[in-house]
């Protein structure tokens, strides 16, 4: 257990390849702004859906490269640091479909150096990323695409609830958060909750990430907002709206990053300025799961 | 009774959904038009989403794709790996909704770039699981706007395979999927003849012939058959603006 | 929703490929006493540990061959009936190891036709199994075993709880269960108990199963015994032993499936036969999780 | 003080369990070793069972692999087709123990068959995950008892790669694990030297270097610096008899 900011410190390098977990939910928006205060650079940004947590680190200037398979701001149209300097040619693309991406990220999780699927034949995407190649298989005789292992240097993964050792529950949407884990050389958990041992040993089929791949474990509550998390508050949609907006003009961009990054010390200063109206706005009601019995047995 | 076009293409794909059909669902147009045919034609449909929710049952109108409101109260969630190799590569998806910037006669589609890949004059967002239902879902189900520019003969880059050249290609290359079965856009529903080419077989109410060619980049097919749109029942029009959309978010009102 | 008794005449016919699964956990007896019971014959039965149900059904004649991974009896010794048959060669036998098998399911659920993997090379498996090829990865050049998609015809899942619709919730240890029902044509579920759909949707990252990839749904109490179900009853660890006894002379192997299999028309009279005391024994006392909040999102 | 040699065998497995590891094990006296350590010399070792059980925390003597008092209280559980994906093939094992009917002098292991394949004169379970294990952990450390039968020159069958035909065929087949670094038999310690050859290194106290080689298939190597096994400790017995195994159901008593 750390601060993030120490965890960023000591396991985020310049130049390192780096997957921030989460499909929609869960998104470790704390751990990207404390990359972008610490001002780490020529990173290899690697995550299925860029979303606006990679729209800021390209406009913060953190990223070299983007490995990728949807740049899109989710159910309000496209990111526009990201398709701004796309277009420049300031960062490089390197582009997958979703499946393509998670099947990487699986092969790096499970020491598999390629793996094959029946996607990307007959698209134009194999044609410009030389890293979608072809194997036929022995059975068959089948042509099928493969895409190579991804294994990055720093996986950040946001859970529900981690203890001490970092041995994480996460639940809904689970996305590519494990495999991340997994696959990367270097681990840091934030959560929204440390929880002793024995919450998490009293469900051990929902301890997704083991705690040994674990570099660093962060308690940072709303760590993922402007993105969700299950049973604790809701996704900020109107921030999203309102960064289609903000990132339309690189003096309100500056602005927006002075202030909401630059400008604090980390998440609870970030919550503090958010104010106590929006946090309340966002909290939900409580719906639990009928509990299983694991049974005792002596 | 008025209604936008936007109403007219929900309803239209509402009435082509199966009961029993599995549907991998968008948020927008196909999420109302899958939560329509449940009230309606297909009670018993299953609707998967790519974030790894299996029998999503929303209690909200869902504003992403990976909204908290579908994971509460549904009957299955997986992981992304899991949604993409157990249930779209298995074969378990009947039915895929995808739009796109562009779609080609052969149904194929493009959501990355307009103009050249290494030079585009607009970078789009990408593939995400648009390539991967193309490929694998039983039939794919295409929306859009009917304009000349979103319709060119050929796509500037195929993000997602349709029937590539021609039906006989894709079946070349040994796609699990079928391909395309139909394309509804805001003035008509169009289907693929046996070389995979787009006929328009139904025409909206309202719409000329001469409109719909005008609006498509190459010499459109026209089926013999062709028919009209039923027009929007007022059940139709009711369960989507009252009980669906009832903040009109996501469709214009005909009135 | 159906009897047992039905779902086996409909659903298993003779010559089919079946695979009753469960790894220690879970195993499907009442399934495997049931198709002895019919008289099933001809099947090709797989699972990675043919276990004590295999033995008895190769004992019963059901089978025309076995597709394994490990023939022993868990923490007891080997599989007698399994071992004299296999050595008399009067059932074909097709072996990989663990890692293969439940690889073989992988494939065959998700629809791969097969699954490279970095185990089998330098075993002499591969040399006596013609089905366990190689391929070589299209970055590295190395080479890797494989292993063909399994499909069976027929799957049976015991689960601790499911609804109507067969949509399951499995916990503990949950070996190859999911595998199985996605790799097959058709699915039975035998279930501890049936409860409404909202306990199941109470927590959706338990469902393994979807109901609609189940042909039959069976509320079977006490369908693992002797194996166990966590938090439900225990391991019948006498009868794991009392079976090695048993499966020595064919005339008390016989007398056996006489009195327990042919002689009672289902689990139920089993269990009445098996008597309270032995059913005390094996209880367990409780031990819950402890629940999630999924939240309710208006 | 007395002590069995199943007894001497289970405590120098566990002498040769650095802290921290991350050990597969199995029942029996690999699972007996394991307690043992975390009782002595490393007490942060992670438990993993091939039925998915991540850190395990047994709160009686596990009967069977998949045993529910393995369950209850465990870390994590996860399928078995994610135990060999996520931890053994992805490099997470440090220690596999393997037992087998035979093991020949490069460490290959046989639990396949004793006589030919095709026609055998006993058919045993098979390989399990032994083969995976023997392919996949950092190290294997094997536990048998010293037999000519069960030392052979060469087994009848290989289930689980040792080092094949030498240290050099292993590497040359590209198996990720680091394959086996020590026998422990009821008579001595053995490890490998740079030709993947077993040398005794250690004899267990009261045991002579003739009963050793005379008990062995093949004329086996001594290390020149061989020693004699230091006896079991009045602790590590203390603790092996009345905490781990007070019924005596795995290991026989020397007293």
């Amino acid at each position: 257990m750390m601060s993030l900011a120490e965890a960023v410190d000591r396991l985020v390098e310049d130049g390192d390849t780096v997957y921030l977990a989460g499909f929609t939910h869960l998104i470790p928006f704390a751990a990207g702004h404390e990359i972008i205060r610490q001002g780490k650079k020529d990173l290899t940004l690697c995550r299925a859906t860029p979303d606006l947590i990679y729209d800021q680190m390209i406009a913060a200037g953190c990223a070299r490269k983007v490995v990728f398979s949807w740049a899109g701001n989710p159910g309000v149209g496209l990111l526009r640091s990201f398709r701004k300097k796309a277009e420049a040619k300031e960062i490089e693309l390197e582009e997958y479909t979703h499946y393509g991406m998670v099947a990487r990220l699986w092969a790096g999780a499970t020491n598999l150096p390629f793996f094959p699927l029946r996607s990307n034949i007959g698209s134009d995407l194999p044609a410009h990323n030389p890293n979608i190649k072809t194997v036929t298989c022995p059975y068959t005789g089948q042509v099928l695409s493969t895409v190579p292992a991804l294994n990055p240097d720093v996986a950040v993964i946001h859970a529900q609830r981690a203890d001490a050792q970092g041995n994480a529950h996460i639940w809904g949407i689970i996305g590519e958060q494990r495999e991340a884990a997994f696959a990367a050389r270097k681990v840091i958990i934030t959560c929204e909750e440390i929880v002793s041992s024995e919450v998490i040993k009293s469900d051990p089929n929902r301890t997704l990430i083991p705690g040994f791949l674990v570099d660093a474990v962060v308690e940072e509550p709303w760590a993922a907002h402007p993105s969700y998390v299950q049973g604790y508050y809701d996704r900020d949609n109107d921030f999203y709206l309102e960064w289609d907006r903000i990132s339309r003009s690189e003096e309100d961009l500056r602005a927006w990053l002075d202030e909401w990054v630059y400008g604090v010390s980390g998440r609870r200063e970030y919550m503090a300025r958010f104010g106590a109206e929006r946090i309340l706005k966002l909290r939900v009601n409580s719906q639990y799961s009928v509990p299983i019995n694991l049974g005792s047995y002596r | 009774m008025k209604y936008s076009a936007a109403e007219m293409m929900t309803i239209a794909a509402a009435r082509k959904i199966k009961d029993g059909d599995r549907v991998f669902v968008g948020i927008g147009m196909p999420n109302l038009a899958c939560n329509l045919a449940m009230r309606l034609n297909a009670p018993n449909i299953e609707m998967i989403y790519e974030a790894g929710v299996i029998g999503a049952n929303p209690s909200r109108l869902p504003l992403s794709i990976g909204d908290p409101c579908l994971v509460t109260g549904a009957t299955s969630v997986c992981s992304m790996f899991d949604v993409f190799t157990f249930y779209l590569q298995r074969g378990l998806v009947d039915i895929g909704f995808l739009g796109a910037a562009q779609v080609d006669k052969y149904g194929n589609l493009n959501s990355t770039v307009i103009g050249d890949y290494d030079d585009p004059k607009v970078r789009l967002a990408g593939s995400g699981g648009a390539c991967d239902i193309a490929s694998l879902a039983r039939q794919v189900f295409i929306l859009l706007p009917h304009q000349p520019r979103r319709l060119p003969e050929k796509v500037d880059f195929i993000t997602s395979p349709g029937f590539i050249g021609g039906r006989r290609e894709r079946e070349r290359l040994g796609l699990p999927g079928g391909g395309p079965t139909v394309v509804i856009t805001d003035k008509g529903i169009l289907e693929f003849d046996e070389e995979g080419e787009m006929v328009l077989v139904s025409i909206h109410p309202g719409v000329e012939l001469e409109d719909v060619k005008a609006n498509t980049g190459w010499d459109l097919k026209v089926s013999p058959s062709l028919t009209v749109t039923d027009p929007p029942t007022e059940r139709e029009l009711a369960i989507l603006r009252e009980e669906l959309d009832p903040k009109g978010i996501y469709l214009k009102r005909g009135d």
